[in-house]
């Protein structure tokens, strides 16, 4: 019985997290238009899009292997497997113990591994410069987040996010400068995975300056709404990671009731429509930077999570 | 066991006799073979030597130290004189060599034998001295055989650095005498080898050192220890192959065999210098001078002479470390080194032949040109260069770990000049065997059967001694102290 | 056991021989290969049982070879069992693969006889019991790999990286030799029963750990002794390649984890500084080293430097648990270690036959000539993408298996009592990581440029898919890359006896876990599920590929590329592999390498082209070894003086000596 | 053995090497080859001496062929060298003569010190005769090594070969003595012959003026 609700919530999530995320991003484009003051495509936007584009047929170059046909399944997979092992709603996922944290951003980093493969599998100039963009970007941004993990890790014990969380909500954490770190840490990381503002601009197609779009400029039909989906998935776990790990309050605990289930989800809604506005706000508040200068905002996302592994030496005696 | 003849009267009467009997034989055939003949009854009869040897007389013993030497000394010469057969024909047909010196160089060649099989046997340290000038004065003249400008020089240089050496020598010996004269008496006795190691605790040991130092000197030179060793490179290049590995393989432990002697002579005495550190500190110089001399050799032969400078220093450092371990190891690496180097002048001999030169830099290619050669002498590289599962790197095992136990220091310094020489061995080898080939590419006319052997030797002795040769280095070993 | 595993060893030797009298004939290379296939099955078979069968006691075998008073010992026993396994079984691959690959050599008398002494040489290394008959299988297995290096001797790069890695071979084996004079101290008690009953004292076995790192360093490729090897592995045969660069520096870390482990007694507390602070090293300088090649075998070559960086960290981990007595910890560091070397050996196997399928299909080893060879190649890209995907640690696939574990080793480091771990193990870590995170970059680069894109060169549109027995032993390898990744806990287990025999201790026992997963601590700590992984991500893509397929549509058109309307058909205008490592280069470039850009633009009206030329120097080259090479040189130069003199003054020599003597004497006390 | 007979051999050997100090001292060919003659003559008189002391026959050879030999036939035939090769006949010194006298002041009082530590209770008579025979070979090999000239280092050598056969006849009873002195006398010969037959005019270095610099061993 309680391993077909245990099935239940797994299911949920994996179904919540794919039906959620084009909202968060359709949230998120239309916050930043009203910013801007625009009024901006409805929120359900992401959806027709994608609905449109499978529809279409797809336009495939003459030498696309069947690589590059494969690609957008893989990198949807790996993402999908991967938020929907990260607490949302509720801890104690079925599955979670199938992958800790440092698996969960392995799997993440075998989606851009296959993405970048496929911006060169066309052969034009474009992809490339794309695919070489992105791992440059990933390999600074994967340490800085291995460092993220240590500090967490290391704070609760544990690399299971389920366990982590539960660490983390309870009252022995405190207030550490060490999590301090990390949480700018991880958002510097989040918005460079996530081709956000400075680090990439996900609306341009403006050649030079983009990163993920340029990789991804071959593709079309079902293939291009498969890779948007992943991305869309991509930033849901971001922001669902930022807020179990940092803002873990309401999160509904593993032998939970319907009710505290009911108010873990409302609440998880919440804090994504939070961390919408809040990266909305940001991105119409910061220009974007030169790729060049990218590493050094990386890297200076590596040394605050060096720097949190370190202080935490430090400040447990405390 | 009886034999059915004196087997130390037939190592000595043979090559005499045959010497004689070369000089005044016509015919390159008749001749090769028969120096072929003479060292081979010369081998057979030192193998006898090991099942039965002769009571010590006043000049000649033969005891567990110089069998092993006599042996090599004359496997390797019988082996060197196959070689030399199907060397020396192509330096007839090319006109290097015309028959009259032909005959002088087959007559010479077992007067050398003579000579160092005398050196080996005596027992009184005058004849021995004797027999060693007589082996160098020997090769002087068959270094110049050739009677190019060059060759004459070598001869030159060695006959004026190898009379000095003589001289040394002989006032080490008078000096020997003369720490011997106060306790055996004078005449005879005072010479004779076994007397003198069983009474020298009672010698005086200033005179014994001032003798050790001269001695040192003197048979040093023909050691070829740095920096003595001017001779060496000189002669060995200029000249016949054949020569060159009969001085490298024999000669220059036959002036070790005499260092040794009196090593043991010093080393029975408590108050005498220890001569282990001299010996030790020339062995490293030697060692790691010729490792750096390696490098800028351009002649082939000069360069592998300088590498047996480099072996000599080795095993002169090993009986200087001295211990069961240590001079085991000498002992076998001195074996080896005379096997091994050569092996490699045999092969040297034909490329060089094959190439119409000696010089390093046309030679290229050779184990895609003459693959037999080429790999030969890849295969001896590898076996000087003290390379497993070869000999050499046996007893390099047994030197390095037994000395880096005692003297950490000194195996490092050890271990920097192999390194170095290392280095310059390959890297000449690798021009040489590999890449395109350069310079003439006929066939040799060679006879690769004594450098095989010499390889196959040293390769299974790398990986199995024989249980009886073990316990026969063993006791030599002790006797070294 | 031993006896049979000398036997294997004893019939590759006597193939040797045979090899060489059938040199030319066209049936020497499926004896040769076809008979080190079966030998290779056997022993791995032996290994496999030895290692996995019931704990006896470790079988001995005393030959009356080698140093005559000793005798040629060997000795199987769990870690022998271990690392006997990992090379036979890349030795069973290489000369499957080498059935087919081989028929392409033009000179198979320079491969054949050496193929199977270097296979003998591998296997009596990991079965010796006594310092001698380790290093004569040390240096055999160094000479024959040289020989093989030096197969196409004619290329003048091979030559030198030939006579590099030999003077570095023989630099380790030095090293090694008076490592194991330390540890059989002057009574000469060489074997290794011998050196374990009568551990070295501190300091001394200090100087062991130093000598050992710098012996089995020099051959396994630890950085900075690194430099032959990115020179020799892409020099040979590429199925040689695979075993130098996938089997060989195992071997060398055999060599490593026998003396540390086994035989120098108990580490010190900074034994693990040194190894750690060297494996994050060479992990990180393996990787951008590899970033900024084009040449598709030596990228793999430096590969191996990064993957030996990373098992030296686990080592490192072991070290630092073992001295402050965590074994638990300890076991899990190793077996992390120990995992990453089987893992390494069978992906950088696979990588390499990959290079040399491509290599023969279209005499290119540089990346800049090749191209869409994926359409001309299929198979071989497949498995080739397997190999990359592995060997840049992405799950699930083995090579995160073994990464993970080490980062989950790193995790426990904040219990070691010592303050200088505690700082050094995590930025150790990020080390780690970063390399993990530039090995998928690079990657990402070496099949993209080499299989994907369109042809640059004519060989490489060309190319003709590779032979069916190459085929097969790359799918074996891949295929293993994936159960090892999917079942670790399989491998762990098995390693669980080696583990034990060195830090006392075991990871627990992962037989009974549910659902398969493995849990190197506790459950609420960690834990990993390779098997659901992957299950999870087929079923979810195939549901993906189903829902769309049937729901949407499945129609497909072909149309040239879009590029933001400017295609070029000159597939020149692609990325190549030096742009695709620019951003990288110019981000670690200027400090590790000095990399230096100069852009020659010709002025207007010239209708020459512009350049870009890129200046890379190494640095550790640069400082290290040329310094040496030319102190030799300017040495040899100098004393070359003595070759000069006149007679008289080298009768001065003489003359000096004497009087120096002399003096001595006179002075003497 | 008297006071006297030791006293006459400790006058000849100490001649001897005074003879050699004046080797040392000259600057003409002529006069090192008289010089050399003197050597050789004070030479054969300790010899003879000795073999009247030891009552040993065998040794009055020994003298004899010093006599003739070394100071008679090879300074004539050196004299003949000279001539016909048109030698320079000044000696061409590496180091000044002043500094080579105080080389050879140093090397003669080393070589006391060197035997003066040999234990008083061995014969005196060969303590003193080894020290001079010491002090001979070392100018000798000093005269060598500081001169130029072919000549001249011949000289050397042969008075180093003069300290070596002092010694050996100081040795009582030593057996070979005669052989040793045949042997080296030939060698000497050859030596003589072979710079006449090779030209050697200036110097041991080279076999021909021509070739003197062109090869050592590897320069081709």
């Amino acid at each position: 019985m309680a391993l077909i609700l245990d099935l239940a919530v797994q299911g949920a999530q994996m179904l919540l997290v794919l039906l959620l995320a084009p909202l968060l991003t359709g949230f998120v484009r239309k916050a930043k238009a009203r910013f801007l003051r625009r009024r901006g495509p409805p929120l359900w936007q992401p959806y027709l899009d994608l609905v449109r584009l499978m529809r279409k047929d797809v336009v495939l170059a003459h030498n696309a292997s069947w690589l590059f046909r494969v690609i957008p399944y893989l990198v949807f997979a790996a993402t999908w497997v991967a938020v929907s092992l990260v607490p949302t709603f509720r801890t104690g996922l079925l599955f979670s113990w199938s992958a800790d944290l440092i698996a969960i951003i392995a799997l993440l980093g075998s989606a851009r591994f296959f993405q970048a493969l496929a911006g060169l599998d066309v052969g034009t100039s474009f992809g490339g410069i794309g695919s070489s963009r992105e791992v440059m970007i990933a390999s600074l941004a994967e340490p800085a987040m291995i460092m993220i993990v240590f500090t967490l890790a290391l704070l609760a014990g544990s690399t299971q996010l389920s366990t982590m969380v539960g660490f983390l909500v309870s009252p022995e954490v405190g207030l550490r400068v060490s999590l301090g770190l990390a949480l700018i840490a991880l958002i510097m990381v989040a918005i460079a995975e996530n081709a956000r503002i400075p680090v990439d601009n996900p609306a341009t197609h403006l050649e030079l300056t983009m990163v993920h779009e340029a990789m991804v400029l071959e593709y079309s039909g079902r293939h291009l709404a498969l890779i948007d989906l992943a991305a869309s998935l991509k930033l849901l776990l971001y922001v669902s990671l930022i807020a179990c790990l940092f803002a873990p309050w309401g999160i509904a605990g593993a032998s939970a009731g319907l009710a505290a289930l009911a108010i873990g989800a409302a609440a998880y809604v919440g804090k994504l429509a939070a961390g919408g506005f809040l990266l909305a706000l940001f991105e119409t508040s910061i220009a974007k930077m030169r790729v060049f200068r990218v590493p050094e905002f990386l890297g200076a996302a590596l040394m605050l999570g060096l720097l949190a592994t370190l202080l935490l030496f430090f400040s447990r005696s405390l | 066991m009886t034999l059915p003849f004196e087997p130390v009267t037939a190592v000595l009467a043979i090559p005499a006799i045959a010497a004689a009997l070369l000089v005044v034989l016509p015919g390159y055939r008749l001749t090769s073979r028969l120096n072929v003949l003479a060292t081979l009854l010369t081998f057979l009869a030192a193998l006898s030597l090991i099942f039965g040897r002769p009571v010590p007389g006043p000049y000649l013993l033969v005891d567990d130290l110089n069998n092993v030497f006599i042996v090599l000394t004359t496997f390797v010469g019988f082996t060197t004189s196959v070689f030399s057969a199907s060397y020396i024909a192509h330096e007839l047909e090319t006109g290097r060599l015309t028959p009259t010196f032909l005959r002088f160089y087959h007559a010479m060649y077992q007067v050398l034998m003579f000579a160092m099989n005398l050196a080996l046997m005596a027992n009184n340290i005058g004849v021995m001295w004797v027999a060693i000038e007589l082996a160098t004065l020997t090769t002087v003249l068959m270094v110049g055989i050739y009677r190019t400008h060059e060759a004459l020089e070598a001869a030159w240089k060695y006959f004026i650095l190898g009379s000095v050496g003589i001289a040394l020598a002989l006032f080490g010996t008078i000096l020997v005498y003369m720490a011997a004269l106060p306790v055996t008496g004078a005449g005879l006795d005072a010479m004779v080898w076994t007397v003198l190691v069983a009474r020298a605790a009672d010698f005086d040991p200033a005179l014994l050192n001032v003798a050790f130092v001269f001695l040192l000197l003197g048979y040093g030179t023909k050691v070829g220890l740095a920096p003595l060793h001017a001779w060496l490179p000189d002669a060995h290049a200029e000249g016949p192959t054949p020569i060159s590995a009969v001085l490298s393989g024999l000669l220059l432990n036959v002036a070790l065999y005499a260092l040794l002697r009196f090593k043991i002579l010093l080393a029975v005495n408590p108050n005498a210098v220890a001569p282990g550190p001299l010996m030790v500190t020339m062995g490293l110089l030697s060692l790691v001078f010729a490792s750096f001399m390696l490098y800028r050799r351009r002649d082939i032969k000069r360069m592998f002479a300088y590498s047996s400078i480099e072996h000599m220093g080795i095993i002169t450092f090993a009986f200087g470390m001295g211990g069961p371990l240590a001079n085991f190891a000498g002992l076998l690496h001195m074996t080896m080194h005379s096997l091994t180097k050569s092996a490699i002048f045999f092969a040297v001999g034909h490329i060089a032949q094959v190439k119409g030169t000696q010089r390093i830099a046309d030679m290229g290619g050779l184990t895609e040109t003459n693959p037999v050669l080429g790999w030969g002498l890849v295969l001896g590289v590898v076996a000087i260069a003290g390379l497993p599962p070869l000999g050499i790197f046996m007893s390099e095992f047994l030197i390095v770990t037994s000395t880096f136990a005692r003297e950490p220091a000194l195996a490092v310094i050890l271990v920097f000049g192999i390194l170095v020489g290392f280095g310059a061995l390959f890297l000449r080898l690798n021009g040489i065997a590999f890449g395109e080939p350069r310079g003439p590419t006929a066939a040799a006319q060679a006879s690769y059967v004594p450098m095989f052997v010499h390889l196959a030797l040293v390769f299974g002795a790398g990986i199995y001694l024989p249980p009886p040769l073990v316990a026969w280095f063993q006791n030599v070993a002790k006797l070294l102290g | 056991m031993v006896h049979l595993a000398l036997i294997g060893a004893a019939v590759l030797i006597a193939i040797v021989p045979v090899a060489m009298l059938m040199r030319t004939s066209s049936h020497g290379r499926p004896i040769v290969y076809g008979i080190s296939l079966i030998v290779s099955l056997a022993l791995l078979a032996i290994a496999l049982l030895t290692l996995l069968g019931s704990s006896e006691a470790a079988s001995v075998a005393v030959l009356p070879l080698g140093l005559p008073w000793l005798g040629a010992h060997f000795r199987l026993d769990a870690l022998a069992a271990f690392f006997l396994a990992v090379v036979n079984l890349g030795c069973a691959a290489a000369s499957l693969f080498a059935l087919g690959y081989g028929r392409h050599e033009h000179d198979p008398q320079r491969v054949l006889p050496f193929y199977p002494a270097f296979l003998a040489g591998m296997t009596l290394v990991v079965l010796a019991a006594d310092a001698f008959s380790f290093l004569v299988a040390w240096e055999f297995m160094s000479l024959s790999s040289w020989a093989l290096v030096m197969a196409h001797h004619r290329v003048s790069d091979n030559a030198r990286a030939g006579y590099i890695y030999l003077v570095m071979a023989s630099f380790g084996t030095l090293a090694l030799l008076l490592t194991f004079g330390l540890l059989a101290g002057p009574g000469g008690g060489y074997t290794f029963a011998d050196m374990r009953a009568v551990p070295p004292s501190a300091g001394l076995a200090a100087a062991v750990l130093i000598l050992a790192l710098i012996g089995t360093g020099s051959k396994a490729g630890l950085v900075p002794l690194h430099v032959w090897l990115p020179l020799a592995h892409p020099a040979a045969p590429s199925h040689v390649s695979a075993l130098m660069s996938g089997v060989m520096t195992k071997v060398a870390v055999y060599g490593f984890v026998r003396i540390v482990f086994d035989l120098a007694g108990e580490p010190a507390w900074w034994w693990s500084m040194v190894v750690l602070a060297l494996g994050g090293i060479t992990a990180v300088m393996g990787v951008l080293y590899a970033l900024m090649q084009h040449d598709l075998k030596r990228l793999l070559a430096y590969h191996t430097v990064e993957n030996i960086g990373i098992i030296f960290i686990g080592f490192g981990l072991a070290l630092a648990f073992k001295a402050h007595g965590m074994p638990l910890a300890a076991a899990l560091a190793l077996t992390a270690g120990l995992l990453h070397v089987f893992n390494h050996s069978v992906f950088k196997s696979l990588l390499f036959f990959g290079a040399g399928a491509v290599l023969n299909a279209t005499g290119e080893r540089d990346m800049e000539h090749l191209g869409g060879l994926i359409h001309r190649m299929p198979q071989t890209a497949f498995v080739f993408l397997v190999g990359c995907a592995a060997i840049s640690a992405l799950p699930p696939l083995n090579g995160f298996v073994s990464e993970w574990l080490t980062f989950q080793a790193i995790l426990l480091s904040p219990a070691l009592p010592s303050w200088g771990l505690k700082f050094l193990v995590p930025a150790v870590g990020a080390l780690l990581a970063l390399s993990a995170a530039l090995a998928a970059a690079c990657f990402v680069k070496a099949f993209g440029v080499t299989f994907l894109g369109r042809p640059r060169t004519p060989a490489a549109a060309g190319a003709q898919e590779t032979d069916a027995l190459s085929l097969a032993a790359m799918m074996v390898l891949a295929a293993l890359c994936l159960i090892a990744g999917i079942l670790p806990g399989l491998f762990i287990d098995s390693l669980a006896p080696v583990v034990q025999a060195l830090v006392g201790a075991r990871m627990p026992v992962q037989h009974g876990v549910e659902w398969l997963s493995i849990v190197p601590v506790a459950e609420s700590r960690s834990s990993y599920n390779g098997l659901l992984v992957f299950v999870f991500m087929v079923i979810s893509g195939w549901l993906a590929a189903l829902a769309i397929h049937r729901l949407a549509s499945d129609r497909l058109r072909r149309a040239p590329p879009w590029d933001c309307g400017y295609p070029d058909p000159s597939p020149i205008t692609q990325y190549s592999a030096s742009s695709f490592a620019q951003p990288i280069r110019r981000v670690f470039g200027t400090m590790v390498f000095r990399a230096r850009e100069r852009v020659e633009m010709p002025p207007p009206g010239d209708s020459a082209p512009a350049r870009l030329t890129v200046e890379l120097r190494d640095l550790i080259w640069d400082v290290l070894y040329a310094p040496i090479a030319s102190g030799v040189g300017a040495a040899a130069t100098r004393l070359n003086a003595l070759q000069f003199l006149t007679i008289r003054q080298f009768l001065s020599l003489v003359f000096s000596a004497l009087v120096f003597l002399l003096l001595v004497l006179a002075i003497w006390p | 053995m008297g006071e006297l007979s030791y006293d006459v051999a400790h006058l000849l050997a100490g001649s001897l090497v005074l003879v050699s100090f004046m080797q040392l001292y000259q600057d003409r060919l002529y006069a090192l080859l008289n010089i050399f003659a003197l050597h050789a003559l004070v030479l054969t008189l300790s010899v003879a001496w000795q073999a009247y002391v030891q009552e040993a026959p065998h040794l009055y050879v020994t003298a004899g062929i010093a006599l003739v030999f070394k100071a008679i036939v090879i300074p004539v035939a050196l004299h003949r060298i000279i001539v016909k090769l048109g030698i320079h006949r000044e000696i061409e010194t590496v180091v000044g003569v002043g500094p080579t006298m105080l080389l050879g002041m140093g090397l003669v009082a080393l070589s006391m010190v060197v035997m003066l530590r040999v234990t008083t209770d061995a014969d005196p008579l060969a303590r003193q005769d080894l020290a001079f025979a010491l002090s001979v070979v070392l100018l000798g090999l000093l005269v060598m090594v500081t001169r130029r000239n072919a000549v001249s280092q011949v000289v050397g050598f042969m008075s180093l070969e003069n300290g070596l056969v002092l010694a050996a006849t100081g040795a009582k009873g030593m057996p070979l003595v005669v052989e040793i002195s045949v042997a080296f006398s030939i060698l000497i010969a050859f030596i003589v012959i072979g710079i006449f037959l090779f030209r050697i005019r200036e110097r041991f270095d080279s076999v021909d003026i021509q070739t003197l610099d062109r090869f050592r061993g590897e320069r081709r």
